[in-house]
């Protein structure tokens, strides 16, 4: 399965279950295992935060 | 005069102690901070060490109000909003240093601060603390919201090249390099981490765009886009903002300095720097370290109808504490340079 | 196979001679200067004290030739013309490391240089050494031209953006950092006068720009002008180039990872960055520096349909000295890699 | 041979990771993490980006010693008391780059740390990882603890002199300065507050007195007492030692390049430094950042019988990382420069 | 009152130049240098730019005696030598900052510097010009010589303890580390090989012990001699001296504690630094940067009965710059503290 | 007399003469006193170089 945002192939576990992160090895997208259905994957996005800086 | 720092224990809140313990129209009557109440100022601002035996207290509004005539909050942004507005009400006039008031425009805070403004009719009593822009304002204001560093330091060179309506306004890059005091103490990167980077930190959509979108725009009489990068540099105090640009019609030199001589040939705490010998050919903060200075400097690429204005500043000089002082001055009647006579430290 | 390096004394050269030392393919049998002849080499490039017993030789002709299989030339650009003509003569292999055969057109050498290059018909004879964009000609070469240092960074993140047709070839804004080696050994400003500077030295015209233009405008297939300014940084190696663009059209991030992907997912020397979390999101020198590598990243700030494309490398490295040793292995047949297995030294 | 690192997400589980992808005789099988666990290797060490694909897994005790051979220990002091026992414990190597386990002596330990040992009869199952002093031992080790990184570059300097019985041992005064990675990732101080600092941290006390007095008392066969101040300065990588000391009776420089030569004429790691021409004079780490290298020389100061005994280091090399490569090839029967070949990095 | 600066075109001068444009009691009449006579002062001095638009003159004794009341001499000893005494033999006042009359004895001047001195009877004309030292004389003096700063901040240090008598006088070791701005813009390391040095330049024979021996011996009434080892490091600006002492017999903190503030209790530029809490605890030249201040602490080591005694200071400042204007207010009874009223600039 | 290149008021003194240099205070160019007569002052640009850097 290829990560959502930059297409990178990610590397889901077997035993992944639903509810947990995987993380794109490229971008650093993070995404939550929406469902699981045998290989099956879907994904949804999970947020994360950059610095903020010189105000 | 008796004035107050909210958000002393950080590094704008200190420098602003710094300037404030050497002005000679002024007394610090009261100084906050939440994790270090009842702590000297010294064990949090090593500098201050033998200037004052004065005490970090807790934020108590109407204390403030009480023993200060000029309150400075130098917190971080949205923490400002409800410090600002509960000040205001008691009628204290307000410095602040946050980027809650800096904008006019509701919906401009909350695309850019990524939340609503939770008193956006009080964003019209801020003016925008440039002296060298809105001096007659801030004579008047009660309270005056200080420039974010890189935005001021960008659009003092911006702004003449706008007015006189020399450059095209869909390509203006603004390439920015900063010090790691700009993080402030509550967000830095250790120092071997920090040590030694060129980072590009946000390079779309830093907040400072805003700002420096709604001066220039009004400037111009219309909106204006800028295209803004800062980077992270390994100094601890400066900013310098190269501000690409591309000309309508092609400008030389000697117009330039006309038109920087005439925008700034009054202005203290701008200079321009743009010399053909010596160690000082354009702005670099390197040069005016210290001090309340904003340097402008220019240069042309006729190949490609460039015209780059260069811009540096001390980020908590000019860029925060200084702009802070020099505000004081403007709406108190001071001289507008009291507290403020620094040379810059070199070699520093 | 035998090398040796002309200009050992300065920091290319010195950089040069730390890779071969550890090169399994080589053996360093000369090393010039003209002002530390007969004295070991270690005293003027501490770091090989231990690795090499060489002492300086002058610079003969002849004796090169005799002792070496591959030259590589490391002194300042001007005086290149002829030592890479006298060799070239002579039927050896050169990797000269300055500008003086980089640029195939003459008008554009006398242009950049501001003199007449004294033996214009060798220009065309030269390849220009990034395997990146010119492997298949490296291989057959017997002079391969390094590129510069701020250019060849550049270039590698604009390249598949011009080659793809994806953006507006009037406003290609090159801004680049870059530490203080990057001036040389002979030239170099002093500590105190250097440290903590932000420093734009040539904000319009810099010499690099040549380059870039010569290389894009072949991938383009017309000419292309580039608006570059160089910066100097308190850091000793590396270059961030932020190459400001305007898109033709919108384009989104997942077409970017696609592009640079199909242009270097091969390539061991060049890495993508452009990470959402962890310490190391856009390309940044601090964390390749002594390595080969040019990494490459993007940002997309659709407000203003600006792409900026991203790239660091170290200067003596991929810039310099590592090319070299690339170009070399290309040249000669040998593993790509060798003599460059460098992991960054990280924090350094 | 498999590795396994534990504590791989600090400065010096990275450092050792860096040297490990690139070593010819091992394979990484196992890193571990407590804070990112399932996060890739290059989120956390930067550098590694693109040499391993490897993620963080949990410290499983019976995991480890499956899949590694060897497994380095890279954990703050006092939490390396229980991995280190419990991984001994099933028999597997281990090197430990805490201080947990340097110390022969219990009271020592407890002295300098500050509380009970609670594994005090696994002390003396360690053996002291410095091969130029214990090689014979280290052959044969199953635990190895790797030196302080202060420590081992102050010892490698003091170590002939106390030998021949040449100084006096009531004032050996050992000045450190230090750069910002010796105080690991999870205790930096910002960037800011860091930067320019000459800051003595601990003047009297500091805990590398115990190791060294360790290993010179039992070298001079009787007590020796040191005196030592650590300062911290504005590098990132980097130790130098000023180990001033006083002469039983006069000595020339002649006699002590004798007996330094004698001492460490095989050793692959020290190189002896004092030239009266050149860059390189003394040591200095500046001149060997990123080498294994502890490179020694001195000074005589006959108007005071002082013997200035210099030594500089890598922290992260020859003071952690380096040394702890260097024991696995002694124990492991490797050539002890594999995975260690690093010219330094000049300038950087 | 007039001034002339001898040397203006130097870090020292330069500095001199940055207090006296401030000064309240000043006007800079006249400054001096061979390379930029004609040349305005702020293409040299970059952070003058805007203060002033004289321009540099040639050294004409008879000018400067005409248009001064005092001349300040910054320029490399040796060179003083001559043009001390010809300013002296006019009877105008004079602060040399050079070596050339620091010490008052023929015989150490030319064991230190390694030459006879020419005028040898005028060594007793001069002041050394400490004043937390000497400001009796000081106020009457014709000729103050501005003392080393090395030497200035650890004596003041080492002063109290030799005057009481409580330290071994043959083993007193001083281990400073001074910023690049010590070595004067004549003689500095380019950048790229002088950032990240921990380097021992002189280990031995440092001529600033002849002025620390030279003081202490005077209020010892007895002959001291003094162990100094100087480290180069990477700041522009600082000094910290470790002065590291053995007690004759056992002292308590508190002790320590009533000596310093009897000495320096009244000093308006010495600040007490021994702090068990915040960001301050032990003397930093980091905290100081720009202001005239030499912060002294102390740390107590029992196990070897070692007193260390720590001091720091701005090298331009009260290492030189500053002690000169200091000097100039004594000699000339204007307040103490006038133009020096700096808070340190923090995080710099 | 105002400089040909930035306009900045030029500092001549009266006693200079031809074949003097003067320079601008603000934008640093050389000129060179190429005619002198009276309070009428012609100049003529001289040359001045820059940092290379980076090749
Ligand atoms: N650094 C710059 O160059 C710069 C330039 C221009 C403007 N600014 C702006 O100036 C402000 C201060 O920046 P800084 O760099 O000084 O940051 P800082 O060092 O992090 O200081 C922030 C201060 O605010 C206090 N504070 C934090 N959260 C607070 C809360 N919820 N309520 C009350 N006080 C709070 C903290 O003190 P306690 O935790 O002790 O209460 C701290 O002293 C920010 O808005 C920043 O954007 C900074
Ligand atoms: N520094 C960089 O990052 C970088 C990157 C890419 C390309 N380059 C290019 O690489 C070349 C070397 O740069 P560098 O930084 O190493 O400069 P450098 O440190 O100044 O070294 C130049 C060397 O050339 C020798 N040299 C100077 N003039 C010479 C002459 N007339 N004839 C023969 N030898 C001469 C000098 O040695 P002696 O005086 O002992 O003879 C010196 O060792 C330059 O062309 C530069 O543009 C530099
Ligand atoms: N830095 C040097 O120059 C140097 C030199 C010689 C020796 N050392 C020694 O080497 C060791 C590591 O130093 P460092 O500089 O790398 O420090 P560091 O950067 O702080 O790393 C420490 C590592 O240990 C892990 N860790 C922390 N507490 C732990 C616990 N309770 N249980 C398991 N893991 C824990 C942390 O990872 P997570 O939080 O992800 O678990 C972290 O990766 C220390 O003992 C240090 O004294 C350091
Ligand atoms: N740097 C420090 O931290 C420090 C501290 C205490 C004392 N000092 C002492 O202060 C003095 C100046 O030091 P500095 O650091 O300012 O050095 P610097 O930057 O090298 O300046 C020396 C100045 O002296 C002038 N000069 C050199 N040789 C001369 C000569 N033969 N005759 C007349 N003028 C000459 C030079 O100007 P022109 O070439 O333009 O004539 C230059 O401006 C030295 O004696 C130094 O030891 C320095
Ligand atoms: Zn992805
Ligand atoms: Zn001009």
């Amino acid at each position: 399965m290829n990560c959502p945002e930059c297409d990178a192939t990610l590397n889901i576990p077997d035993d992944a279950s639903v509810g947990e992160i995987v993380s794109c090895p490229d971008c650093g997208a993070d995404f939550e295992i929406a469902k699981k259905d045998g290989s099956n994957v879907e994904l949804k996005q999970a947020e994360s935060v950059g610095e903020d800086w010189g105000e | 005069m008796k004035v107050g720092v909210v958000g002393a224990s950080g590094y704008v809140g200190g420098e602003t102690l710094r300037l404030l313990v050497n002005h000679p129209d002024v007394e610090i009557s009261m100084v906050t901070s939440r994790q270090h109440v009842g702590e000297y100022l010294h064990r949090v601002q090593p500098s201050l060490k033998g200037f004052t035996d004065l005490t970090f207290s807790e934020l108590d509004y109407d204390k403030l109000t009480d023993k200060c005539d000029v309150v400075f909050t130098a917190v971080p942004h949205g923490t400002a909003t409800e410090i600002v507005k509960a000040l205001y009400d008691r009628g204290i006039k307000i410095i602040d240093l946050s980027a809650d008031y800096r904008l006019h425009d509701q919906a401009a805070y909350d695309k850019w601060y990524g939340w609503e403004h939770p008193h956006p009719d009080y964003l019209s009593k801020s003016v925008f603390g440039v002296p060298e822009l809105h001096r007659e304002e801030i004579k008047k204001a009660q309270l005056v919201s200080c420039p974010g560093c890189m935005a001021v330091t960008s659009m003092l060179a911006l702004a003449p090249l706008i007015r006189n309506d020399l450059i095209d306004t869909d390509h203006i890059v603004v390439d920015s390099k900063i010090g790691s005091s700009g993080a402030g103490s509550g967000s830095g990167t250790a120092h071997a981490m920090r040590a030694g980077v060129i980072r590009p930190y946000k390079p779309a959509k830093h907040r400072h765009t805003g700002e420096i979108e709604q001066e220039l725009s009004e400037i111009a009489g219309h909106k204006i886009n800028v295209s803004m990068s800062p980077h992270a540099v390994d100094v601890v105090r400066g900013i310098l903002c190269t501000n690409h640009t591309f000309m309508k019609k092609d400008i030389e030199e000697k117009e330039l300095w006309k038109l920087y001589r005439q925008t700034y040939g009054e202005e203290k705490f701008v200079r321009l720097i743009r010399d053909k010998k010596g160690l000082y050919k354009f702005p670099d903060p390197k040069f005016l370290v210290g001090s309340n200075f904003c340097d402008i400097g220019f240069d042309l690429d006729e190949d490609n109808h460039r015209l780059i204005a260069l811009s540096a500043s001390d980020n908590l000089m000019k860029g925060a504490a200084g702009s802070a002082i020099q505000n004081m001055n403007v709406m108190c009647g001071f001289d507008e340079m009291n507290g403020l006579r620094y040379t810059p430290l070199t070699p520093v």
